[in-house]
This record gives structure tokens, C-alpha cells and sequence, in this order.
């Protein structure tokens, strides 16, 4: 490449330089070929703040180009101001469409859901990714967490979900439950509530989870096995409130959210709610 | 009826941007000039580049202005700006015994060759608020502009710009200290690629080119914090330290030309650098010599580049006894740390709803087992 | 048929075709027809894919290897030590077993190997299975490549260090072969 | 030739077997650059163990026995003898600077010192355990004593919640724990408490080998006591084979048939238990022996 078409790309409204986006297809292509494990990658930084989907942003910008039909959403919400915001930040520099209806999208970006539906064997769901290592809450020491993963010790993490059960009566990770995936590496599936787990199984979607602040990408390719951890004798719980339907479209087949002190219920999922709504209209 | 989550939708975003915009660029008070912002708060300019981890001052200036003084906004606004451009070249190593020295202090000792050089620094200057009057302080300016084209060098005493060039390049008091074989030699024969941490992210073990770049791009505040914490706080205990050398000077900064293979020297950039010397009483350390600690950063940042050369010291001590390398090379970043700490103001209520359903799945348990 | 850099655009859809084949080993994914046509085939990953952070080798073609290296700015290393190697043909069992695995703590430093495949009369079929593939999952290989398959099954036994392998035809077909993939003969 | 496939651990052939567990070769261990001169500047007849060649410490030199399944051996030898270093070279705590340790698994013997560190570990799970003096070595305190059983099962693959209860409950039982107090934090539990949690702990795979360090030192009389009776009556349950370092003689004499004495990091004696006590033939052992007598 000349300096002078270096410059020139450097003018246009591209986020990420060349070299950032191969760095980054780099990273997505070991992650995928080693499922499960945190492939460490340079980050660079984004026009949204660490923390606030800056991984995420990096992978879909790495991955897209004008062909896509890209979707964001946050907390399900496509109109959510953190999903708006990145969204725009996409489709400006990529030139790629948009949608709120995952059928229609190839590219994915989500924060804390996976949709209700829509995702099939073209679709690439990209999760923005707080906090990557599953273990955290069980070691600090970050040259011991890197052990513990080259050697699948997971023990540690075996012996808090018993401790939890003991303590409490049940397991009490609440969203983004550690899932063992390809049987090798324990994944911290991101803040996705309990519901959505089983949906990583077997999918037919690549699943790659964008850690900005942290400098982590790991991926989930379609067809494998991901399981959360749990004991045999202990069912893997999803959120279940009795009789809970959403409010505009009556249905309880989907993730629900309510208002505070209240049993008024909706779906997470707006466009899902939309569509069913339309659908009984 | 029914719950609208904080639905900003295009336009609420949107209309909150015109709002910021409009009442940065409408207010009353006459134009911010880049050129005042350079060179009257400079030290916040330096401070910016440094923790940006780039040397562009325009561009640190235009930063301040626009993140109306948030100076870690501005970094953020600096560094996003850099994720949109290639990387050209690599500059050729530069050697910090050329720095040409504006202000240099070697607190070691009273005299020592090169002379200490107090210069532009305000550590003996009294702290009183000057509360005099526009109109006054307009007046003096102009008389002490006449007097400086008048006659240089009256300010007296060695803080003047003085051209002696032993002056400017000083001898470092290390290589003294090295010659009377005082101090342990940590420095490599083999040389090797400086590990470059916005490529490769710094995980512990890590080099000592990973912790110093860590540092030197840190947060000054989360740094000075660190060693704070080192002396008084719970987390260990770091013996007082010496201070050999701290130099504030330019460097200038050369790339091989892509076409010719000639060094050009493509800018001159400000750094702050320091020598840290620390007594070694270990058991398992040479007690007959010193330990040595460096710090460097971009412009005028005193403050952080002498905690830097501590928390090199320190680090270096530690051995990976305890968690230090880790919390200076992942916690110490301005970005990394407050932008994870605003992101608890996005939206939660996902990850809320199911920590509720947890609780109420706990009582059923509790009642069941209680049964 | 001489090389060209790529565009941004040509890059990213490139690396869209190389990421499907990881994603669903076995799958035979088409690479964009108009690169294929203008350029080797062969060639498409590497100019996709490397810039002057990382390392590469072409062991059987020094021609090919220069033209890479000049148009993507990347370095030639030796095999061992190289971040891609490209063979224009099914490489012996010394060169496979030779180049870096990564490590356990490590793995990605694994190297990506692209190798030739030319479809011939005398095909050896293998079965493919692991994370991606369906049970029907296949992976046709000239009969030559056998030794090539033989070692990579070595080089990938002790997970979660090994290599990863795109197969390329000259039709522009790439086939991905990650080290979490296992092919048995027959 | 006792027969042990009905004990259903080790499918053993029918032929005479080699009655060693664990058998050790050469061991040694020295703090320092050391060479023959540095070697022969410590030891018993110099009376230390660091070298006034070069100031490096030679903890542990020339070391070597063989433990049966069913046998307690015995290190004894006052503080700095080398006895504890040798325990925590064959525990993996400490490397060895030299010699060989080969241990007898289902899998045919394995040479402990040649294995990464990852195959190491996954020895410590289910055939070498290793029973601390300081009970926060082999513990952790902000746990339960039932979690700390848990450790080492669900590292062998226990993923039964029921059965892992069932097995943590059985094993403190067998400990003299009370069961009322598995859930409790180990933290909250007395020091001999602690022990017993730990033993069990040490169990719970059913090892092949387990290494006692000073077991009941710091612990008083009468607790001390119920631990040794413990641990006497558990290696007779179990065809264990057990190293039990101990500067107490009395410790040493209730558990163990066969005994080795060190001193300044050598073996200085190697003899029956009963033998040693009665009739001491190193100088060293003599004088031990007296003390414990008086």
C-alpha cells in the first residue's frame, strides 16, 4: 500500500484502520478454531467508551461489509440509546443496511440477549462481553486463570457451584451462566439471562463475544456443544415467573421483563413482541 | 400505558448531541483558541498526551476544548481518533541521554556535574491564589514582555535558558553511581523488541517494555494512587525512595525515510524522565547496592513519572510475590477504568429481572427445605 | 495470473469466505468469483489476511512468496517460525510436523497453514467431525494429500495447541480444516 | 503375595509383584550451585547442612527407600534435618534438584519427577494426597468442610451433587466429624477439627499413597491423641502406603513399622521401628531416642 492510499483511507468516516480490522480477523478466525478459549487481541479504542460495547463494535466492523444487513439491539430493545448509538456508528462506516427483524440480518450485534428467533445458519451474533473470564469469581490471580484454563482445572468452579447449592438451595448465578463448551474450555456466556442458554447448544449461528476493555475475543461456532455447569441431579433453571404473559402481546413464550413492584410484564424482545402482535392482529 | 425502558430512539440521542453542541460552541464568553489551551494550560495538554500515549498537542487541544476540560474524555477522544489511522513506520530507537534538558533536579546529591537545573517549575514558587484584577495582571504582562526582549536572562540563578550545552545534556547520576558499582545492573545486553501493548495486550508475567509503556500511557492520578496506597495503604509496604534524576526536556524523534533509508527527524517531543534508586534489604537481594527504577512519559508530568520509576522499582521487587504487576498493567488505564465504571449506567434490566427471579427461587428452596 | 493487493471491500469478503469454512468445517465455501478469476486462488488468504505484523512462508514458491511479501508489506520467516505458510501442494509429513502449535497456555500462536488441494480421479474421502460439522461432513483430498492429513492429525493430537488448515482448489473453493476437527479415512 | 483384586483397586496379576507403592532413588534437593566439593562440605559428620564452600544449603542428599501398599515409613529428625523436604519433593510443592521417585498406578509405574506440571496435579487428585501440618495448606478456610471434600471429587469427575454429598458426609463420619458441622466453614473449626477435615479431604479419592507432615504437632495431647488413633486405624482399614514425617518419636512409633532418621539433610539410620527404639545404632538416633525416652 502507498502512503497516499494509507491517507486516503484514513480520511473517509472508517472507525478502525486496515490493519486493526486483519488484527481483529485474525483473532475471530483462532477463536473459532479453538471454541471456547479468550484469544488475546490488540482492542483499539472505539468512539463508544470501554465497557460500552467497544469489543463488540471491533468484531462487527472487522466483519461486515456493504452486502450486510446489520441488527443492534440492547437489553432486546433495537431502539435502546446504547443500540441506536452503536448501530449508527455501523452502518455509517460500513455502508451496510439495517433491520430490526433478525430473519433479515446476516450481522447481529447484541448486548445481554440473544433473540428470540430469526437466527439461522447465515446469521453471526456478535455479544458485546463485560467482564470475559468465567472464572472471576473463583480466582483473582491472572497468571493462575491462565493455568487453570491450558489445564481444564475447573474444579474451583465446580466447588462454588456447590457451595452455592449448599448455601442457598439453589444455584444462584443469576445471568451469563458458565457454559463448558466443545467439552474443553468454561465460557462466560455474557449477562444473557438463563433463557437464552440452551440456545447456544448445537446452534445453527457463529456466536463470537467481543471483549473491548478486557482485549478478549472467543467465539462459539454453530453445531457445538455448549453445557451449562451444573450437577447431574441439579436441573439447569431458566427465569419462570407463574402465569407471567407480556402485556402487549399476551404471550409467555419469550423473555419477559416487568415494572418494578408490579405484575405487569413485557417482552425484552421489542421486535419480537412486534411481529407476534402483528401476527394476532 | 406500559414501561418504556430509557427508549432514546435516533432522535432523543440526536437531540441530546445539538443540546451538547449548541451550548459548547454558543456561549457567551469570546472563542476558545487552540493556541490559548496550548499555552495556557499546557500542563493539561501534556497531561492528556501522556495518558493518551500520543504526542499530538493541536490535537490534545482541540480534544480539551471539545470534552470541555474532562481530561479523560479528551484522551478517549484522542486515542478513538488514532484507531482511524494506519500505523506508517516505526520511529528509531531514541536515547534519553539526548534529551536537551530544560529542567533537571538530582536530589541524591548537593553538587553534581551538569549542575541541578531548577527551570520552569513552580515547586518553590509560594501558593498564594492571585486574585489581582484583568487589568492589572494585563499590565504586567506587558511590562514583563518588554523587559524580556530587553534583556535575556535576568531572572537570576540558574532558571534561566541558557545554551551551555553540559547544560542541556547533562551526565546522568546513574552512570556516576554505576561507576562506583553502587547499583544493581538491570539493564539487557540482548536488546530485545519493545513489547507493544496496543497490539498485544500486557497480561502478567509481562515485560518490563509492557509495564513501563503501561505506565507511561496510565492514568496519572491511578498511578500516584498506587504508590500512595504502597506506603500507607494495606496493600504492602514500599520503602521510601530516593530520587536520581528527574529531567524535563525534548527529545527529538527519528524515522528512516521510506524512499532515501536516511534518519529524518520528523518532530521534537517533550518528556518527562526519572531515575527512581532504592535501598535493597531483602534477604535474597544484593543488600550491598541499589535497585533502580525508570519512568518516562509525554510532556510535563512530573507527578507520574516519578511514581512510574517507584512502581518500576517496586514491580521489580515484588518478583510476582503479590498482585502489583497485575493491578499496574490491567487497572491503571484512564478508559479502561472509567468507562467500565459509567457502563452501570446502561440499561440492566435484563440481568436485573433474573437476579430477582434468583431471590424468590431462593425462598421457595428455603420454605421447601424448612418443610 | 499476477497478484493484486485487495481493496478493503475484497478483504473483508475474502475473510467472510475463510471464517464460513472454519465455522462449518468441511463446507465447501466459494470465494468471491471475481478476486478468483483475476488472481491464484491459492494467494486469496494470505493477501487477505497478512500485513507487517505478521509472518509468513511459501517453502515451494519463492516467485509467489516475494510478490506477497511486497504487496502486503508482511515478513518472510522460516517455516517454524512463521504465522502462515502457504504450500502450492500438498506438503511432506516434516514440513506439517515443523510448524509452531502454540501452546497450552498459548494456542493461538498455532500456525495457519493453506494448502493446495487439486481434485483428481484417485480421491481419498475423509469423514469430518468436531465443533461445525454436520454428521455428513466430508472432506474430499487428492490421494497425494494423505500424508499431508496423516501428519496434520498428529500435529493437532494434543489440544488445545495444534494448526489450522484452509484447503484451497484453483476453482476459488476453500474448505477449512481447524485444529478442533477430526478426519478419519473412510 | 497378598492378592488385592478383590480390594477391586488395582487389577494386579496373580505373579509375585514388587512390594513397592512408591519407591524413591537418590533424592536430593540443595538450595544453591552446588558441585561434589560443595556435596562433601555438609552433612552429619560436618554437623550442617549449609556448605562453607559457597553458603548453598544441601537439604535433602542421597535419599532413598520403598514404601509397600499397607506400610507407614518414617521420617524423623529434629527441625532442618531434611525430613519435611523430602515429603515436599514427592508432594510436588518443591522440585527435586536430583534423583528419581517412581510410583505404582493402575497404569504401570510412573516416574513422578519427569511429569508436567498439569500431570502432576491430576496425581494429586486421585492417587498421591498429602496431609499438611499447617491445616491451611491442604485446605481452604472460607469453605465448607463438605466443599473442601468436594474439591478433589469433582476434580475426578463427580458431577452428582446427591453423591458428592453422600461421599463428603460418609468420609467426615469416618473422621469423627460431626455431620451437623459439614456445611460450616472450615475457618470456624478447631485445629484438630481441621485435621480431620483435612484427612478426610486427603481420602476422598481413595489414594494410593498419602504423605503426612507433622500431622498433629501444634495440636494439643488428648486431640493430638484421637488423630493419631485416626490415622492408625484408617492405614489398617486402607492397604495405604504412607510416609509420616515427624520429629516425635511417640508419633513416629504409633504409626509407622519402619523407620528412616535424618540429619542434616542425610539419612543417617534405616531400621524397624521397634528395633530403632530399643537398640539405636547412630550416635544421633541415640540421643534422639533418649530424649523421647525422658
Amino acid at each position: 500500500m502507498l502512503l497516499d492510499d494509507l491517507i486516503d483511507s484514513a480520511q473517509s468516516d472508517e472507525l478502525l484502520d486496515e490493519f486493526a480490522k486483519r488484527e481483529i480477523r485474525r483473532a475471530i478466525l483462532a477463536a473459532v478454531a479453538i471454541p471456547g478459549y479468550q484469544v488475546p487481541f490488540g482492542s483499539r479504542e472505539m468512539p463508544v467508551a470501554r465497557g460500552w460495547g467497544s469489543g463488540g463494535l471491533q468484531i462487527t466492523l472487522a466483519v461486515v461489509h456493504d452486502d450486510d444487513v446489520v441488527k443492534v439491539i440492547d437489553q432486546g430493545d433495537d431502539d435502546g440509546v446504547n443500540a441506536v448509538n452503536l448501530r449508527r456508528l455501523v452502518t455509517t462506516s460500513t455502508g451496510a443496511d439495517q433491520t430490526s427483524i433478525a430473519a433479515e440480518a446476516s450481522v447481529i450485534q447484541s448486548r445481554h440477549r440473544i433473540p428470540e428467533d430469526g437466527l439461522d445458519e447465515e446469521s453471526i451474533l456478535v455479544l458485546q462481553v463485560p467482564v470475559p473470564e468465567p472464572l472471576r469469581g473463583v480466582e483473582r490471580d491472572m497468571r493462575e486463570l491462565a493455568r487453570m484454563h491450558a489445564e481444564a482445572d475447573y474444579s474451583r468452579m465446580w466447588v462454588s457451584l456447590y457451595e452455592d447449592k449448599v448455601r442457598n438451595g439453589v444455584i444462584t448465578q443469576t445471568t451469563g451462566y458458565p457454559c463448558l463448551v466443545n467439552d474443553r474450555y468454561v465460557v462466560a456466556t455474557t449477562p444473557i439471562p438463563r433463557w437464552d442458554i440452551p440456545r447456544l447448544h448445537e446452534s445453527p449461528f457463529l456466536t463470537l463475544f467481543g471483549a473491548g476493555r478486557e482485549k478478549r475475543i472467543y467465539a462459539i461456532p454453530p453445531r457445538t456443544k455448549v453445557e451449562p455447569l451444573t450437577f447431574e441431579d441439579v436441573p439447569f433453571e431458566v427465569e419462570h415467573a407463574d402465569g407471567a404473559t407480556c402485556s402487549l402481546c399476551k404471550s409467555n413464550a419469550a423473555f419477559l421483563v416487568s415494572l418494578p413492584n408490579s405484575d405487569v410484564w413485557m417482552c425484552s424482545d421489542t421486535d419480537w413482541c412486534r411481529r407476534t402482535r402483528e401476527a394476532s392482529a | 400505558m406500559g414501561y418504556v425502558s430509557a427508549r432514546g430512539g435516533l432522535d432523543a440521542i440526536r437531540a441530546a448531541e445539538r443540546l451538547v453542541r449548541r451550548l459548547r460552541l454558543t456561549s457567551e464568553s469570546s472563542w476558545l483558541e487552540e493556541d490559548q489551551i496550548l499555552e495556557k494550560l499546557r500542563l493539561l495538554v501534556d497531561r492528556v498526551m501522556g495518558e493518551a500515549g500520543l504526542w499530538a498537542p493541536r490535537l490534545a487541544a482541540k480534544a480539551l476544548r471539545q470534552s470541555e476540560g474532562d481530561a479523560t474524555e479528551a484522551v478517549h477522544l484522542l486515542r478513538a481518533y488514532r484507531s482511524t489511522l494506519p500505523r506508517f513506520a516505526y520511529s528509531e530507537s531514541a536515547d534519553a541521554d539526548d534529551v536537551k534538558v530544560e529542567r533537571r533536579i538530582v536530589p541524591a546529591f548537593q553538587r553534581v556535574p551538569g549542575n541541578q537545573l531548577l527551570g520552569r517549575s513552580v515547586d518553590y514558587t509560594a501558593r498564594f491564589l492571585e486574585r489581582q484584577s484583568d487589568d492589572m495582571a494585563r499590565e504586567e504582562a506587558e511590562k514583563l514582555r518588554s523587559e524580556a526582549s530587553g534583556t535575556p536572562g535576568d531572572e537570576g540563578g540558574e532558571a534561566h535558558d541558557n545554551t551551555d550545552t553540559t547544560q542541556r545534556s547533562p551526565q546522568r547520576l546513574l552512570e556516576m553511581l554505576r561507576e562506583m558499582d553502587l547499583v544493581v545492573d538491570r539493564r539487557r545486553a540482548d536488546d530485545p523488541e519493545p513489547f507493544d501493548i496496543t497490539r498485544t495486550p500486557a497480561r502478567p508475567p509481562a515485560a518490563r517494555s509492557a509495564l513501563l509503556s503501561s505506565m507511561t500511557r496510565a492514568d496519572t492520578g491511578a498511578l500516584v494512587n498506587q504508590w500512595y496506597r504502597n506506603i500507607l495503604g494495606p496493600d504492602g509496604y514500599l520503602h521510601e525512595v530516593t530520587l536520581g534524576e528527574v529531567r524535563h526536556g525534548a527529545l527529538d524523534v527519528v524515522v528512516r525515510h521510506p524512499v532515501t533509508g536516511l534518519p529524518v527527524c520528523v518532530t521534537s517531543v517533550r518528556v518527562t524522565e526519572v531515575e527512581a534508586i532504592e535501598d535493597l534489604e531483602g534477604v535474597d537481594e544484593d543488600r550491598t547496592k541499589f535497585d533502580v527504577g525508570y519512568g518516562l512519559c509525554f510532556g510535563h508530568n512530573e507527578r507520574k513519572a516519578i511514581a512510574m520509576a517507584n512502581l518500576d522499582i517496586a514491580c521489580h521487587r515484588d518478583a510476582g510475590r503479590t498482585q502489583l504487576e497485575q493491578s499496574l498493567l490491567l487497572t491503571t488505564d484512564a478508559l479502561d477504568s472509567a468507562g467500565f465504571l459509567e457502563h452501570l449506567k446502561l440499561p440492566h434490566y435484563v440481568t436485573f429481572r433474573s437476579m430477582i427471579e434468583r431471590k424468590f427461587a431462593m425462598r421457595k428452596a428455603r420454605n421447601r427445605d424448612a418443610s | 495470473m499476477t497478484l493484486a493487493a485487495l481493496s478493503s471491500r475484497d478483504s473483508t469478503m475474502v475473510f467472510r469466505s475463510l471464517l464460513q469454512a472454519f465455522s462449518s468445517p468441511g463446507e465447501r465455501v466459494q470465494m468471491p468469483a471475481h478476486l478468483c478469476d483475476s488472481m491464484s486462488p491459492l494467494a486469496l488468504p494470505l493477501l487477505a489476511l497478512v500485513d507487517i505484523e505478521t509472518t509468513f512462508c511459501i517453502p515451494d514458491d519463492a516467485d509467489l512468496e516475494a510478490e506477497v511479501a511486497e504487496l502486503t508489506g508482511s515478513k518472510v520467516v522460516a517455516v517454524a517460525d512463521a504465522n502462515f505458510v502457504l504450500c502450492t501442494t500438498p506438503p511432506p509429513q516434516e514440513l506439517v510436523l515443523h510448524v509452531g502449535r502454540g501452546t497450552a497456555l498459548q494456542p493461538q500462536l498455532g500456525c495457519r497453514l493453506i494448502v493446495s488441494n487439486e481434485s483428481h480421479e484417485d480421491n481419498l474421502t475423509l469423514r469430518l467431525s468436531g465443533p461445525g460439522t454436520r454428521p455428513e461432513s466430508q472432506l474430499s483430498v487428492c490421494a497425494a494429500a494423505s500424508d499431508f492429513i496423516a501428519a496434520r492429525n498428529l500435529a493437532v493430537a494434543h489440544p488445545p495447541s495444534g494448526i489450522d488448515c484452509w484447503l484451497v482448489s484453483s476453482d476459488g473453493v476453500v474448505v477449512g480444516l481447524p485444529r478442533t476437527t477430526h478426519a478419519e479415512q473412510g | 503375595m497378598t492378592n488385592d483384586v478383590e480390594y477391586g483397586r488395582y487389577p494386579v496379576a496373580r505373579l509375585a509383584v514388587p512390594e513397592w507403592m512408591l519407591k524413591v532413588e537418590r533424592l536430593g534437593r540443595v538450595y544453591g550451585p552446588y558441585d561434589d566439593t560443595v556435596i562433601a562440605s555438609t552433612g552429619p559428620e560436618i554437623g550442617s547442612s549449609k556448605s562453607a564452600v559457597n553458603g548453598a544449603v544441601v537439604a535433602a542428599w542421597d535419599v532413598s527407600f520403598e514404601v509397600a501398599a499397607g506400610e507407614a515409613l518414617g521420617l524423623v529428625g529434629e527441625s532442618g534435618s531434611g525430613k519435611t523436604t523430602v515429603l515436599r519433593c514427592l508432594a510436588g510443592d518443591v522440585a527435586p534438584s536430583c534423583g528419581e521417585a517412581r510410583l505404582r498406578t493402575t497404569e504401570g509405574d510412573v516416574s513422578m519427577f519427569d511429569l508436567d506440571s498439569s500431570a502432576r496435579r491430576r496425581l494429586r487428585i486421585d492417587t498421591l494426597a498429602v496431609v499438611y501440618q499447617d491445616p491451611a495448606e491442604g485446605l481452604k478456610m472460607n469453605i465448607s468442610a463438605g466443599g473442601n471434600i468436594a474439591e478433589p471429587l469433582t476434580a475426578a469427575g463427580w458431577r452428582n451433587f446427591g453423591k458428592i454429598r453422600d461421599r463428603a458426609s460418609e468420609l467426615l463420619t469416618r473422621t469423627e466429624v460431626p455431620i451437623n458441622r459439614m456445611d460450616d466453614l472450615v475457618r470456624s473449626f478447631s485445629g484438630g477439627m481441621k485435621q480431620r477435615v483435612q484427612i478426610a479431604k486427603a481420602l476422598a479419592n481413595s489414594p494410593s499413597v498419602v504423605l503426612f507432615d507433622e500431622p498433629t504437632t501444634g495440636l494439643d495431647a488428648s486431640v493430638a491423641a484421637g488423630v493419631l488413633d485416626l490415622i492408625r486405624s484408617l492405614l489398617e482399614e486402607h492397604r495405604i502406603a504412607a510416609i509420616v514425617v515427624s520429629h516425635d518419636f511417640s508419633v513416629i512409633e504409633m504409626l509407622t513399622s519402619r523407620c528412616l532418621v535424618m540429619q542434616h539433610g542425610r539419612v543417617v539410620e534405616n531400621a524397624l521401628t521397634d528395633q530403632l527404639l530399643e537398640d539405636p545404632h547412630h550416635p544421633y538416633t541415640q540421643r534422639l531416642v533418649a530424649a523421647a525416652r525422658a
